[in-house]
């Protein structure tokens, strides 16, 4: 199979996806569908992971192997697996507040062990599941069903922060560009270690107007034209500052030959055996037995 | 006076060297063939600070350090009382105390509980052998005389340890551990206790967090993750060291629940996964345990549980986790309970959790405590080479055919057990989820449909209930006067059964190693006759005395014999609870 | 056919209107002083997708949707199968369907039970009442005349519905209404039933969220904090919009661990507080639940259940959270759990919730469940002026002597309670937290005083199981065959011993608002004489049968009567498995 | 009592910290004393609340109502506080590996709400209470106990991270200067709104030669020295970078007037009491009762 040619419909599942008409997540999965087969990845070397929310019911229209888990969850999910298989191409998935509201705390820390992970963020700015409660991301003054007199705490900067982190390719991009999406898609597939897209993909039905496609488009750039260099890191900073204001599409920032989590747990291992090593069943002796 | 067993302990402050003296008696006894469990105290302080070690050695296997102290060398007065609790004496026990105040801090306590005390001036005597840093070898040689331990034991052991530091060291030291050896064998009395025991091979000295460890390594985990938290750290920190020489991989993950996501993202993959914690961390576990329960994922949670609720007392051991294990979690999602109650059943157990766990898809809750973590053991080798005792199980997955027929995930058979498919596989692709789903693995919520997958996954557990072999029992078969211990509460039981079985009074005692589903058949046959009963455990609530009347008729007269923890039982507590409830009329 | 109660269902697509149909004939139902509950039911799609939504009215207070219904309306018949299995017809049940396949999408399924299918074209009918876009307003008018609720009391709520629309839209109504009106009395026969009832004082419309919520923002609540999750997150919407004109305050945390912290601050802070969440969100505080438990911090939780393990089924009632509840966070950790089988029980439950808390300083466990919290009842409006109905109890706080004295946060009184410092009093200050401590606070590990520590806790919760009053009990008091039922249960259970009675079989029914600590007493009264006993609930393994075997002996002849959620119990299925099990020989 | 003039003992409880001799937290607990004396905070008016570890123990050394709560839920634990009560001076705390670890995920979003808090973090690059494991700002190839082989993820860094969220108030300073701390303490008190400080205090049993103080004073700047404008965030961004390689003490960003929580909750209840304004007992008759 390797060396095959794939194309869209190897990657599409049989489970028609349930979203609501128009919502930008259909956009998401058939970008994904492109870089995927673009990339060339057998659908079963493929894992793929997700928490909850309307956005992470995405591995399910997908023939990968797809865990839709808990709340929150995905990146730890995805790490687990990349572990247990570095051989797998492992995505994970999943909404603003799957991500960055109950997830959170998750996400400085895979940036920190680098895995070979391409981690989608479909931030729709809101949540969309559990019907239009503002979100982490949602813009100050919005109105919603938890926030009936308007949104008084100020949204998470997405780009800002996983930049802070460290990672080493940071890319935002928006349903109102499909190619371009999938092109950035395609790129953290191929790129070797963590690579985070935050993809601006429209509610249309709890999204405010200003989110959707047809403004996204409006107010999008593209960063490959305004000569952006994805090397500089405070650059890239100065664009992420600029999340929510103006829709800067493309890569903010990559840095190549970071050690990838496979790496280091090879070297851990390759030095543990250095260190001494011996057959499963003389564990206790070797250990415990006095001498 | 000779004894079979006897129990020694030492306090003092941070710079006496007591878990260092503790940790030499050991390996003495060990390599002498005997047999010993230790437990070590200390006060809240990270470094320096009061601390306490305690051994019981003996002849045959030991897994509880017993009721009263044999000898018990205090250094420091002062310190004594943080553990005056845990450092009762026997009723001749003997205690050799320093008697310089101004080393001792205070004076002998009045009333205290001993049958003599000696007051020695260790420190002068260390001065005087030429061994002024070597306090805690003199009282090596001391403990070495009283107990009867061979000197030529400690000799080589002192050779060992201190020859790379220089002759000069080395001579302090030897010194050292004479002159405490000859002024305990010139004060010692006949009727005092001593060891009467024939050397034999050398034994392994384990506790139970180093036997998860090393069992689980040997089980076959292959992806571990997990994060710091006493009392279970050092199950983690062994397999750092020791899982990728097996080409396994350690992740300290960024708290517990995402070890706990890590865990099952790598049982998913195909791995066999494990991840350890106590209190605190297995409640926070508890949604992706149901997770793993509904995903039907295979991978083990071990709990090394010390006191709560909340933070509760994070060095001491309680029993008082088992709700949690059987219970966490929303929704109807039971897991295998296996409880270990030392060394050898922690290693055996882990061979067993990994093997229900693969065997039936399911999370399993391995439960241990504080007290045989942090303790040491000393006893036999396990022959982890003899695969009946030790057998290694692996998940089922599809076959070519299966595969080919049409995969479907969660499809029923028989037994509930459906073949896993794993990542990479082609043709087994699937999706795995929290949410309810048909066989194949979409989504639905059809309450028909949702009661026949809660019913693959609960029955499919039911087989478990039929092994009989993770039921120990012990003592008279045909004794109407029954016990029931669990884990830590298991060692103390069975030598209180036996004190009082000298004492004419005939009880058996049923050991539960698998607590859910419970195996209810080999209860009944146990409880056959019985007539009065009690049910042993370290929790205020009496938590297995509880969960046991939910699956079984117990006697009428059936009495939970439970305390909180932070303390292990004493036999002769134990004792007097049984005379007092079971036995009393 | 007059009848007292009945029941109406109507299943089509999105566009339908079936939901604001089903909201016109509560309304209308409500104005007329009936009594009503209803429920809905949605695909998995957000928006769109098919629905059904069912009422059954009646002249007196109404807890249950019932057994079958006596009128269902399909406007499209491959949405009904999606909810076939929730709207089964009554033995006499009538079914009015879309007549033109082109909009049923199909014909009429074969072997349909319901005594009658009559065929009508819904829409050609609106089409030609000049009403294109108010087939559901036809719809209701056939309801209206099926179930015989008064014309004006419709005509009027249309009016104010629509004059705002214009006279053209209101006309465009009123006359989509006659229509469906008159074809539905032209087509009715005499032996199709009708209620008959007298008009009475409006009632209220609500469900057990808006009821847990506007009965907290009642009982004094000031701090809310919770996390969006479905069946809960109205609970947290409400107050967003109407805690604040009380002064209280609502925080939408980053996840259910935050808002429990939240909360654990604000009660720590002096503030009444509350959280609530569902099955996973319940997980996940299992933690602070324990730390709340040890720092005796009166708080609220309130779990709306939903079908579990895991995501489950995230819109449908279940009654499995029981054993979360009860026994979820590590440690002795036990805490007052209640459960509301209704929209009134529930608001007097989170009075009761508030002031168990309050007084005993301890978190509250409140469960309700998806069927309550999101489908709406129409009943009596709680008159919560009447204090003695409606009580408001806060926390013991030290006196001026007290605080002088030297205050103690823990001081151990008879009762266990120990006045609690608020931050801000001058003399109050004290170290909180999950550490076991003394009655100062100070952290400690000793053994004995956790034992006293854990004995504080947990003693001071006992008196609670006095409250008779928190133990309903309906039916024959010297019945010989008893029923037990909680949570959603109820409402069938006490329905199915009416349908039983009527059958000549004679049994009565305990209902426990309160569940933990298990007010035994009231049960042991309940079940003296009793032979045979059912015991109801909605989850798969009989979680409550099992936690009422910890704490009482029961009838050799008890039968666990349960099945996993999804679907409420009809009470006719009840009726079924109780006549299988209880009443069986 | 206001008014009143507090000095350090004023502050000091009677249980005597069990910290290791020579442990940098002793440092903090003295600053903290100077600074809420400075400040004239009065001890019953002080809510103090942490998380796990040895630092977390901090509140129970002082006569604050102190909170020793739970692993990494120091900041909302603080948040329910200031929500309960905003009269009251609020202060948290805790280690690197409770802040940053475990209790990552809560820092973004207690910077969007922007409480009057001072949060403080004794950062030594260590888990000291449960003895010397990697932490999230441990070196990269430290050896430890969780890490034998070499730590080989990359750290956190604590200062890019919380500016990343947006925060108002950002300082470092560490124990080798206890006058500076004091002060920054002071002035984080007195800040209106989140502020965060992040305090090197060496660990001296597990941690590193590198982080004791005598090296820390070795490598440590002054900003004050190098003019440093706390109001430009690039140039805050730029110094945050540097976090673990050298060491700026002061504060690196500040910006006032930002919405402080409590504002936002009195406008809320002014805008729901604007919208309809009735007695508690009247709660179900007014929304529920059809009409
Ligand atoms: C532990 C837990 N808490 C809360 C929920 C409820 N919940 C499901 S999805 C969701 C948020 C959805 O928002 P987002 O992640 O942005 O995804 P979207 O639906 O907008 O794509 C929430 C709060 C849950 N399922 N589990
Ligand atoms: C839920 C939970 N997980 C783990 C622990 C164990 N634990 C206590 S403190 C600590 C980390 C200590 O490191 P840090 O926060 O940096 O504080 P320090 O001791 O270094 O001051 C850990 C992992 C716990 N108490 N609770
Ligand atoms: S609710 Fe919003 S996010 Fe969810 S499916 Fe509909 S449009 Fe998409
Ligand atoms: S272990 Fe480290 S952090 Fe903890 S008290 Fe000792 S020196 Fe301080
Ligand atoms: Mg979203
Ligand atoms: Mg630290």
């Amino acid at each position: 199979m390797e060396g095959c040619v794939f194309t869209k419909k190897d990657y599409q599942s049989e489970l028609k996806p349930i979203w609501c008409p128009g919502c930008g997540d259909f956009g998401v999965l058939s970008c994904i569908y492109q870089a995927l087969a673009a990339v060339g990845v057998p659908p079963h070397r493929l894992a793929f992971l997700s928490g909850i929310g309307c956005s992470s019911r995405i591995p399910g229209y997908t023939t990968a192997y797809g865990f839709n888990s808990v709340h929150g969850r995905s990146l730890p999910m995805a790490i687990g697996v990349k572990v247990a298989n570095p051989e797998l191409t492992v995505l994970a998935a999943g909404g603003d507040g799957d991500g960055f509201s109950i997830g959170g705390g998750h996400i400085s820390h895979a940036v920190r062990r680098n895995p070979d992970i391409t981690y989608i963020v479909m931030d729709n700015h809101i949540y969309g599941l559990t019907k239009g409660q503002a979100g982490p991301t949602t813009v100050p003054g919005t109105i919603s069903v938890t926030t009936p007199y308007g949104l008084s705490e100020t949204p998470v900067n997405p780009l800002l922060q996983v930049l802070a982190s460290g990672c080493g390719f940071v890319a935002q991009g928006g349903t109102h560009d499909l190619k371009g999406l999938t092109k950035m898609i395609e790129e953290g597939i191929r790129y070797k270690g963590f690579a985070f897209i935050d993809v601006h993909s429209p509610c249309v039905t709890y999204g405010r107007e200003e989110d959707q496609s047809k403004e996204l488009k409006a107010k999008s750039e593209l960063l490959a034209d305004l000569n952006h260099d994805p090397s500089d890191k405070i650059a890239a900073y100065r664009i992420a500052e600029e999340y929510g204001k103006k829709l800067y599409c493309g890569v903010l920032y990559r840095k190549d030959g970071l050690t990838e989590l496979a790496t280091m747990h090879k070297q851990v291992q390759k030095n543990a055996k250095a260190a001494g090593d011996y057959p499963r069943d003389e564990v206790f002796k070797r250990n415990f037995l006095v001498h | 006076m000779k004894v079979k067993t006897l129990a020694v302990a030492m306090v003092g402050s941070g710079g006496d060297g007591v878990v260092t003296s503790g940790d030499m008696v050991l390996n003495a006894v060990a390599e002498e063939g005997l047999y010993a469990i230790a437990g070590k105290s200390f006060g809240p302080q990270i470094r320096g600070g009061e601390s306490s070690m305690r051994v019981r050695v003996s002849t045959t296997p030991v897994d509880n350090t017993g009721s009263g102290l044999d000898y018990l060398i205090v250094l420091n007065w002062r310190d004594y009382h943080r553990f005056s609790g845990e450092l009762n004496m026997a009723e001749n026990g003997v205690i050799f105390c320093e008697a310089d105040p101004k080393v001792a801090m205070e004076g002998v306590p009045p009333g205290i509980k001993a049958k003599e005390v000696v007051p020695v001036e260790f420190q002068k005597l260390a001065d005087a052998a030429g061994a002024k840093r070597a306090k805690n070898v003199l009282t090596i040689g001391i403990l070495s005389a009283l107990a009867n331990i061979r000197k030529e034991r400690f000799l080589s052991s002192l050779d060992k340890k201190f020859t790379k530091k220089g002759p000069e060291v080395l001579e302090m030291n030897r010194n050292a551990y004479n002159a405490g050896y000859s002024l305990a064998k010139s004060l010692r009395k006949e009727t005092w206790p001593e060891l009467e025991y024939a050397p034999s091979a050398p034994k392994m000295i384990t506790d139970a967090n180093y036997a998860v460890a090393a069992a689980a390594a040997a089980a076959g985990l292959q992806v571990f993750a997990g994060y710091p938290i006493t009392p279970s750290t050092e199950v983690m920190q062994w397999l750092a060291v020791n899982l990728p020489r097996f080409g396994g991989t350690v992740v300290q993950a960024e708290d517990e629940i995402a070890a706990m996501a890590m865990v099952c993202g790598a049982s998913f993959a195909g791995a066999k996964a494990m991840t350890t914690t106590s209190g605190p961390g297995m409640s926070l576990k508890a949604e992706l345990i149901g997770m793993a329960s509904i995903a039907e994922l295979p991978l083990v949670i071990v709990n090394v549980q010390r006191g709560g609720p909340s933070t509760g007392l994070p060095t001491k051991g309680e029993q008082a986790d088992l709700n949690q294990a059987l219970y966490s979690a929303h929704g109807d999602a039971p897991r295998p309970v296996l409880a270990a109650y030392d060394v050898l059943s922690a290693v055996r157990l882990t061979f067993e959790a990994f093997n229900l766990a693969e065997t039936y898809q399911t999370p399993v809750v391995l439960l241990t405590d504080a007290f045989m973590a942090l303790g040491k053991q000393v006893c036999e080798l396990p022959d982890l080479a003899n695969k009946k005792l030790y057998p290694v199980s692996y998940r089922k997955v599809p076959t070519a055919e299966e595969l080919k027929a049409g995969y479907s995930r969660y499809k029923r058979y028989a037994d509930g057990i459906s073949p896993m498919s794993i990542p990479g596989t082609e043709g087994g692709s699937y999706l795995a989820s929290g949410i309810e789903h048909d066989e194949v693995g979409r989504p639905i919520s059809d309450a028909t449909l949702h009661h026949v997958m809660n019913a693959k996954r609960i029955e499919k557990l039911q087989p478990i209930r039929k092994r009989a072999d993770l039921v120990l029992t012990f003592g008279d078969a045909d004794a109407k006067d029954a016990l029931i211990a669990w884990g830590g509460s298991v060692g103390p039981a069975r030598e209180a059964m036996e004190i009082l079985k000298a004492q004419g009074k005939k009880t058996k005692l049923l050991v539960p190693l698998l607590v859910a589903p419970l195996p209810t058949e080999s209860f009944k046959a146990f409880l056959k006759g019985v007539e009065r009963l009690g049910v042993i455990e370290l929790n205020y609530q009496g938590q297995l005395a509880a969960y046991l009347r939910t699956e079984l008729d117990l006697p009428k007269a059936t009495h939970a014999i439970h305390r909180s923890g932070g303390a292990v039982w004493q036999p002769q507590e134990l004792v007097g609870r049984i005379k007092e409830t079971v036995l009393a009329n």
